[in-house]
């Protein structure tokens, strides 16, 4: 039987010192009405490993590669070779959460070292051991951010437009139910940034955080300084959303202002996680010291071990704590019902972020934001096609087209190229804006390619008056 | 010795270095003063670090691994393996379905055959763990009295012996939790039941089977009290490796489930995650399931999002939740399909009330002695802790040190000084035995030599822990100067 | 600098300590004449790991995957997926030949496993522990044959024509230079076996051995009992070359004729090594127990803790042994030079062993030769195309047919078939012929769409008529 | 415990069984009679046994292996990685050329570099270690001879500090050898030299830098003298990580060389191999070089086999040697470039002579003092042996309880209790340090304790394994009943 051992001896055996006659009787205590017969469900014929392999690799080969000027919030970086073949040893791999702390030193330590470098790339405190992605770690912000600060009883937290709007529907789903309302600023349309005047509406009313992205959804620097410094002024918390290879470049939420943003949490993608359609990716979020027992999330920290063991030189070894905080002691007033985590992202994010190294992930994130550059320079050659924001952008950029974003991207995708993300269908003033990144990946011949590529279709369509 | 006492000033792991030209053109405002505090390590370095590291961690791949409630079997290498395959690792998130047809396919399949197993009707496969299924379900059934102005439904029942997501769930949803009483024989008490539901009741979140190791035999007249009081039913369905095959939560008359594919549909739990927990909802709860669901129309699959599904709760993660991870759940259900899903439930619950019976046979007390186990039981250990002094902490400690991880201990947190063990069906009875015989060696222990329990473990890299220190003064990250880890 | 870690401050410490003033006296005693100055190599300009990959991607993407009917020596098994995933573990990967047993008892369990299994495989008592491939694991059985044995001081072999061509070119390669006389066995042409009258000629000689290959290069089942006892009646030793994974279904070396052969080797390969173009595989060699302080190659063996050091119970564990028969003891007059063999590939090998099974493996055997039948009955159906031997065959056969058969493999190539191996380069006589198999990873579609393919190119091109 | 003392009859990795249907065609004389003996596990039980088994190991992913002689670096995983790529892993050695453009490219620009860097005129990638490039070059050194019907070349000259694989390949070759002495300065005796060769002299083999750890400084006359009478010269390039991009075999003379892949390219060693072992030749011996080569010709790249070499010593393996091997280390040498090789040799000079000089300042004695070390360098354990009663194995076993694998020991055989040290370029002065300081505690231990050294080791999985018994009683395959072990 695939993956189970038992021999019909072994089952025979067992059965006699269970007690009972046969294997049927292990389910007598299942209701007669709800016991399915052999046959019932409509599955799959089984296959052997060799069929399932086949039927993956015909399935993989669907997925045709584009070359990819998409990120809009996942980036296609290199991702240096040891981190997956020792992330995804059997001993990472196969096992839990590590509740007995002695057995699980390994994970508990790469955990620890992951939590650091969270810390210092967000110029934080603390860490915890992940979330499950970006978009939620931004819910679990919010949420955190309202327990830690509801002046005079009112749950308010102001959510700029240009935070990803996924992450926004995501704050959204999860905050509905706690009557906390969620204030979406507007932006700028010419900078693409948040407007300080935005703001000002709100500085005589009670509210719990601000949340900055920093760069923003469209690449956009926004002014965290003068964000950070308002919100505090106003007794607001601030929630950096960062993209942690941009830390290694931009200035760390902890050094936002004068006192630095409270909360920074993320998309931990970037930091040598696979695209993969979507996940498993992880999310960050790292806080100030006084906030730490709100956080949600597994936290490692360093003990030593035991006094009364009487060792003269005890140890020192990691332990997951501050468990008070979870479910699983807490309940139902737990910091979050957040259980399983996403472990194994961390440890390959630990070993990216070694490999790459102060000066490795600073290249990283200069030679995307060179790329970029680049790219946009070519296709703002092209007639009609726009630069649309003037502000210093990261890496990222929206681009203002003649022709309808999707008969573009259709058009591109034809030819092989990803061609980025239509900013139409999340932002009705943006319909003719498409938003491109070209990471370290992209090669001069791919973007220079694309440029062609794009040329040619506003041409063909007569899309090159500007429009 | 942590990575970062490894480090040193200007080194690095080269082969990462990057052709740069030019400066950077952003204004200084936004720049960071110097270098993020990363490890300055070479490749083999970090590549030594890491791999000693792993081999201080017990896991399913070395050892017997039965933590109750957790479910962890044998993964099958090849579902991890061919769902790295490159086609499936370069697909950018927001790429068009026309690119992803291959793997769309596969979470389609899915979906479909995840309604099969649980007997419900739509599913969506977002939450990224169980908890955030639990979580997709009560915000569903939020919406759903909600939608029907009955706004006075801010209760959520369910027993005590609940895995601690359910009332954090519920209190992330905005829910006040009741708990209704468990009777002796580990069933819930339809008394205490009949009188806490009522008007006010949201929904009853049930375990089932329970995380007592029973199977919840008044399911049926649960279900109906419940719906009558116009309530309806959340089942937590991280058990589902006892019952997989044999019987569907849909047909009890569930109208949410979350499925933990870590557990039953063997996926590795990765240290921790990640893992995947599709919500599968009763026909009334369609329209409210978390986006994007995955669609076949006109010939080929697409995601479907909040556009199109207007009561929708909506978005769970930022794309598509977990998709690797019910990659790997895909290909083992077509690789076990129905007869190996009838196949892992006998032989789970045959691991289980084997172990059961020979530890019984051995001395140990049984929770629940008169009671079927499902693909776990609970030993208590009340006896030897009075008797000789050692606690169920001591126990597990020292199974460590016979070459076992340890069984969860002190949840269900209703039974004192317990044990949750769940052998799964992947290990052999040799195997089983092994574990017998240790739990018998350490009972002797603790009867002549209780002080070698209360100090294990003894043969493991460190000895045990002060987890009270780290929660006193919590020391969360490396400082420069701050001691070595040893 | 990539996969150095010397900081300029090391560099700095480390040559004060060796107490030169710069690195350059490194090398102050290559003579000058000798030294080459900075860029005196032409080779291309240093990739970055990303580029590095890239371009390897780009390379292996040129190697378009055929559907493959080839066997002749290498066969497309399916390979459980846990063979790599733990053959590769740094452990056993970056570790080299055990010389310190203590520190190396993974994987000399593993080759001592490994030992038993191919000692059970072919019936025989003892094996080494790998030589580079099956053709050098030939090369090395005739020389260990020769020594063993050498009538009358004449150094011969009798080598049939049924044994794979290269790997009769490599054995005339490395016995060469020693004198030794390789005698060429015709084939029957009906029924492509050794025909016992070919024998008969050598009954009165001088000879060291015979080599029986089973299957043997045609899939032709060869007569090796009556070939074993005859040559064993002529006091010659027998080598069996055979094919590991048919050695599930077919009777073991060691129990061919009477007495059994006393040496049988072959490729490895079948047992969980990937294709790839070639290599690395690996040779395996098994003999009876008193040849075996004439094997070549390392041997590891089950010893004790040492009895000095007073334990009770001493421990049981294992070490290389019988070293004196090798190069690094024994110098010219080892039993062979060979030193690093192909360790990696026996540590696969066992565990494909292990996960195939006793069943597994017969299944596999079963499986490919049903295919192989199945694909020679759909083929012979086209007009013109006819089984070349009237013998029982395993696995492989030899088909004849109407057109030439480089055309008929080029026109099958450009449909994504790989046809076979054409026989007539290495058989004069078989010039019409095609060696085909069909592995059990090869489908119903594959061998419907082949024979579909076949009967096209040989009607279009008027092939019809039998030749 | 064996994979076989697990085994029960029965069982199964089931996930590998197929769907047979029929029976077998084939007489019963050709049939096994039952199963063949190979263990019955489960995967779990497979992957567990063997995932245990490969953490018994020290390498250099877990541990500093200054193994002398064998280069033991860090390989990088990306050269690993990629040649594992599906489209290099699925091609069948016989499939057309056409649809090998990538591997053949791969491997033509290999020979090409490889000339370049050995400075040689062809190259011939088949040969799959070391030693078989000795024979393929001895061979051809014979086959050249012949052809010019010079029949009485039958002797091999070679220094007594020879790699064993030297004397062996000679044999194997139907040559015999002739040892030259070393001067004490490590150098060749040119007068011996001089007193050996002459019309009897096939060729000389040379390791450069020698196996005592030192660049032979008379290599170009010693090239003259025996060119002049008529012999050929051999290079045994097993060491050049010394002195890659400094300084080229080719230059000083030689005919015939072998490139040890698995060594100076960084190749992973894989507990024995698999290693590549190219071969380079003068002008004059390329038309015996092995087969197949690859050519590029119109535009697409071929192996070249026996047909269009008529001269060819034949080929060496059943396809085309070990081309996953090499395809790593085209992958490293176009990564690392000249700049690299020349960073390679400069390195690992730099440790040999770093630890060397901190060695001796420990009071170790080296073998060669007034020399310059290459990338290796030998310490002599003679004093240690007759003060304390400890010998260079038991240094060895002991360096093992410090976490370090051993260095080669007793070779040279000309030097008494030798360790051959190698640290190689990729470890760092840290690790260096560590190993001096380990070294220094032995060397305490030894004045000490001496008993611990003579038992050591302590600390692994085994204490110190009787070579001899195992010699004597050769138990070389597991028997059922034959005892456990352990
Ligand atoms: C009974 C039960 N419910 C819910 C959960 C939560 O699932 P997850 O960890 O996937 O969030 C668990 C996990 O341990 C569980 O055992
Ligand atoms: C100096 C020297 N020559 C030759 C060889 C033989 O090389 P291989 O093991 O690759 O056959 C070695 C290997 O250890 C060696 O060190």
């Amino acid at each position: 039987m695939p993956y189970i051992p038992h021999t019909p001896e072994d089952l025979k055996a067992m059965l006699k010192v269970i007690g009972i006659p046969e294997a049927k009787a292990l389910f007598d205590e299942i209701p007669d009405s709800l016991l399915l017969p052999k046959g019932a469900l409509q599955l799959p014929a089984p296959l052997n490993e060799m069929e399932g392999a086949r039927l993956m690799r015909e399935r993989a080969a669907l997925d045709k590669p584009l070359v990819c000027f998409i990120g809009a919030g996942a980036y296609d970086h290199h991702i240096p070779a040891p981190v997956w073949e020792i992330a995804g040893r059997g001993e990472f791999l196969t096992s839990y959460t590590p509740y007995q702390a002695e057995a699980s030193q390994g994970t508990l330590q790469v955990l620890f070292e992951f939590q650091t470098m969270i810390a210092g790339l967000t110029g934080l405190d603390a860490s915890n051991a992940s979330l499950y992605d970006g978009a939620s770690a931004l819910g679990e912000a919010v949420l955190m951010a309202v327990r830690a600060n509801e002046p005079a009883g009112v749950r308010r937290v102001l959510l700029p437009s240009t935070v990803h709007p996924t992450y926004r529907r995501v704050v959204r789903t999860v905050t509905r139910q706690q009557g906390i309302e969620l204030v979406e600023l507007p932006f700028c349309s010419d900078t693409g940034q948040i407007p300080l005047e935005a703001l000002e509406r709100w500085s005589q009313e009670h509210f719990s955080a601000l949340v900055i992205p920093q760069p923003n959804f469209f690449g956009v620097l926004e002014e965290v300084d003068q964000l950070t410094d308002w919100t505090h002024k106003h007794r607001g918390l601030v929630i950096g959303v960062v993209n942690p290879v941009s830390l290694a470049l931009l200035r760390p939420p902890g050094e936002w202002g004068s006192r630095g943003a409270d909360i920074a949490c993320g998309e931990g993608q970037p930091l040598g996680i696979p695209l993969s359609s979507g996940g498993p990716y992880f999310g960050f979020l790292a806080c100030r010291q006084p906030l730490i027992r709100q956080m949600p999330g597994r936290i490692v920290g360093r003990t030593l071990e035991r006094a009364e063991l009487g060792g003269e030189h005890p140890k020192a070894g990691f332990t997951l704590t501050l468990q008070a905080r979870e479910q699983h002691i807490r309940r139902a007033k737990a910091t979050s019902n957040i259980c399983s985590n996403q472990g194994l992202m961390t440890i390959a994010a630990a070993l990216h972020m070694t490999l790459m190294g102060p000066k490795g992930l600073r290249e990283a994130a200069l030679a995307c934001h060179a790329n970029t550059l680049s790219l946009v320079q070519r296709l703002k050659r092209i007639p009609g096609v726009r630069q649309r924001f003037a502000s210093p952008f990261f890496h990222e950029a929206a681009l203002e087209l003649p022709l309808p974003v999707e008969t573009v991207l259709t058009a591109l995708t034809e030819r092989g190229v990803a061609g980025g993300f239509a900013l139409g269908a999340d932002y009705p003033g943006l319909d003719s804006c498409l938003l491109v990144c070209a990471t370290e990946r992209r090669t001069e011949g791919e973007m220079e390619a694309y440029a062609a590529h794009l040329d040619e279709i506003l041409t063909a369509r007569g899309g090159c008056a500007p429009c | 010795m942590l990575i970062f006492e490894r480090s040193r000033p200007g080194r690095r792991a080269a082969a990462q270095r990057l052709h740069l030209e030019g400066r950077i053109d952003l204004p200084a405002r936004f720049l960071r003063h110097g270098d993020p505090p990363l490890p300055e390590v070479s490749e083999l370095e970090a590549v030594r670090h890491y791999t000693r590291l792993s081999q201080l961690n017990y896991s399913v791949d070395t050892q017997f691994y039965p933590l109750g409630s957790c479910t962890m079997k044998y993964n099958p290498r090849v579902c991890h393996q061919t769902a790295q395959l490159e086609g499936f690792l370069q697909r950018h998130p927001l790429a068009p379905a026309a690119s992803g047809q291959g793997v769309l396919s596969c979470l389609y399949e899915l979906q479909e055959m995840l309604k099969e197993v649980t007997g419900m009707k739509g599913v969506s496969l977002t939450p990224m763990a169980g908890a955030q299924g639990e979580f997709a379900g009560l915000a569903m059934i939020h919406a759903y009295h909600q939608a029907r102005g009955d706004h006075n439904r801010v209760e959520i029942l369910t027993p005590g012996s609940a895995h601690g997501t359910n009332p954090a769930t519920a209190g992330m949803c905005g829910f006040s939790v009741r708990e209704i009483l468990t009777q002796p024989d580990g069933d819930v008490d339809l008394d205490a039941l009949k009188a806490l539901v009522g008007p006010k009741t949201a929904a009853l979140m049930l375990t089932n089977p329970s995380t007592l190791g029973v199977f919840e035999r008044k399911v049926e007249k649960m279900a109906r009290i419940v719906h009558e009081a116009g309530g309806l039913l959340y089942y937590d369905g991280a058990n589902l490796n006892a019952i997989a095959g044999r019987t569907r939560p849909g047909d009890m008359g569930f109208d949410a489930i979350h499925v933990n594919v870590h557990k039953t549909l063997a996926t590795p739990h990765g240290g921790g995650g990640p893992g995947a927990g599709p919500v599968g909802v009763s026909e009334r709860l369609i329209p409210y399931l978390p986006t994007p669901v995955v669609v076949y129309e006109t010939g080929s699959y697409r995601l479907q999002g909040g556009d199109l599904r207007p009561d929708s709760i909506g978005p769970l993660s930022a794309f598509m939740g977990n998709v690797g991870v019910l990659l790997r759940a895909y290909l083992y259900l077509r690789m076990i399909g129905e007869e190996g899903l009838r196949r892992v439930s006998r032989f789970a619950v045959l691991n289980a009330n084997y172990l059961a019976a020979r530890l019984a046979g051995e001395g140990f007390q049984l929770a629940f002695p008169q009671r079927r186990a499902t693909h776990e039981f609970i030993v208590t250990l009340q006896r030897e802790s009075k008797e000789y002094g050692v606690s169920a902490l001591d126990f597990a400690k020292r199974l460590l040190d016979y070459g076992f991880y340890a069984p969860t201990i002190y949840f269900p947190q209703m039974v004192p000084e317990c044990l949750l063990i769940e052998p799964t069906e992947t290990e052999s009875k040799e195997e089983l035995d092994r574990f017998v015989e240790a739990m018998a060696a350490i009972r002797r222990e603790a009867a002549e030599h209780p002080e070698v329990l209360r100090t294990a473990p003894h043969r493991l890299p460190v000895r045990r822990l002060d987890e009270t220190l780290a929660a006193r003064k919590p020391e969360l990250i490396w400082k420069p100067g701050g001691g070595s880890a040893g």
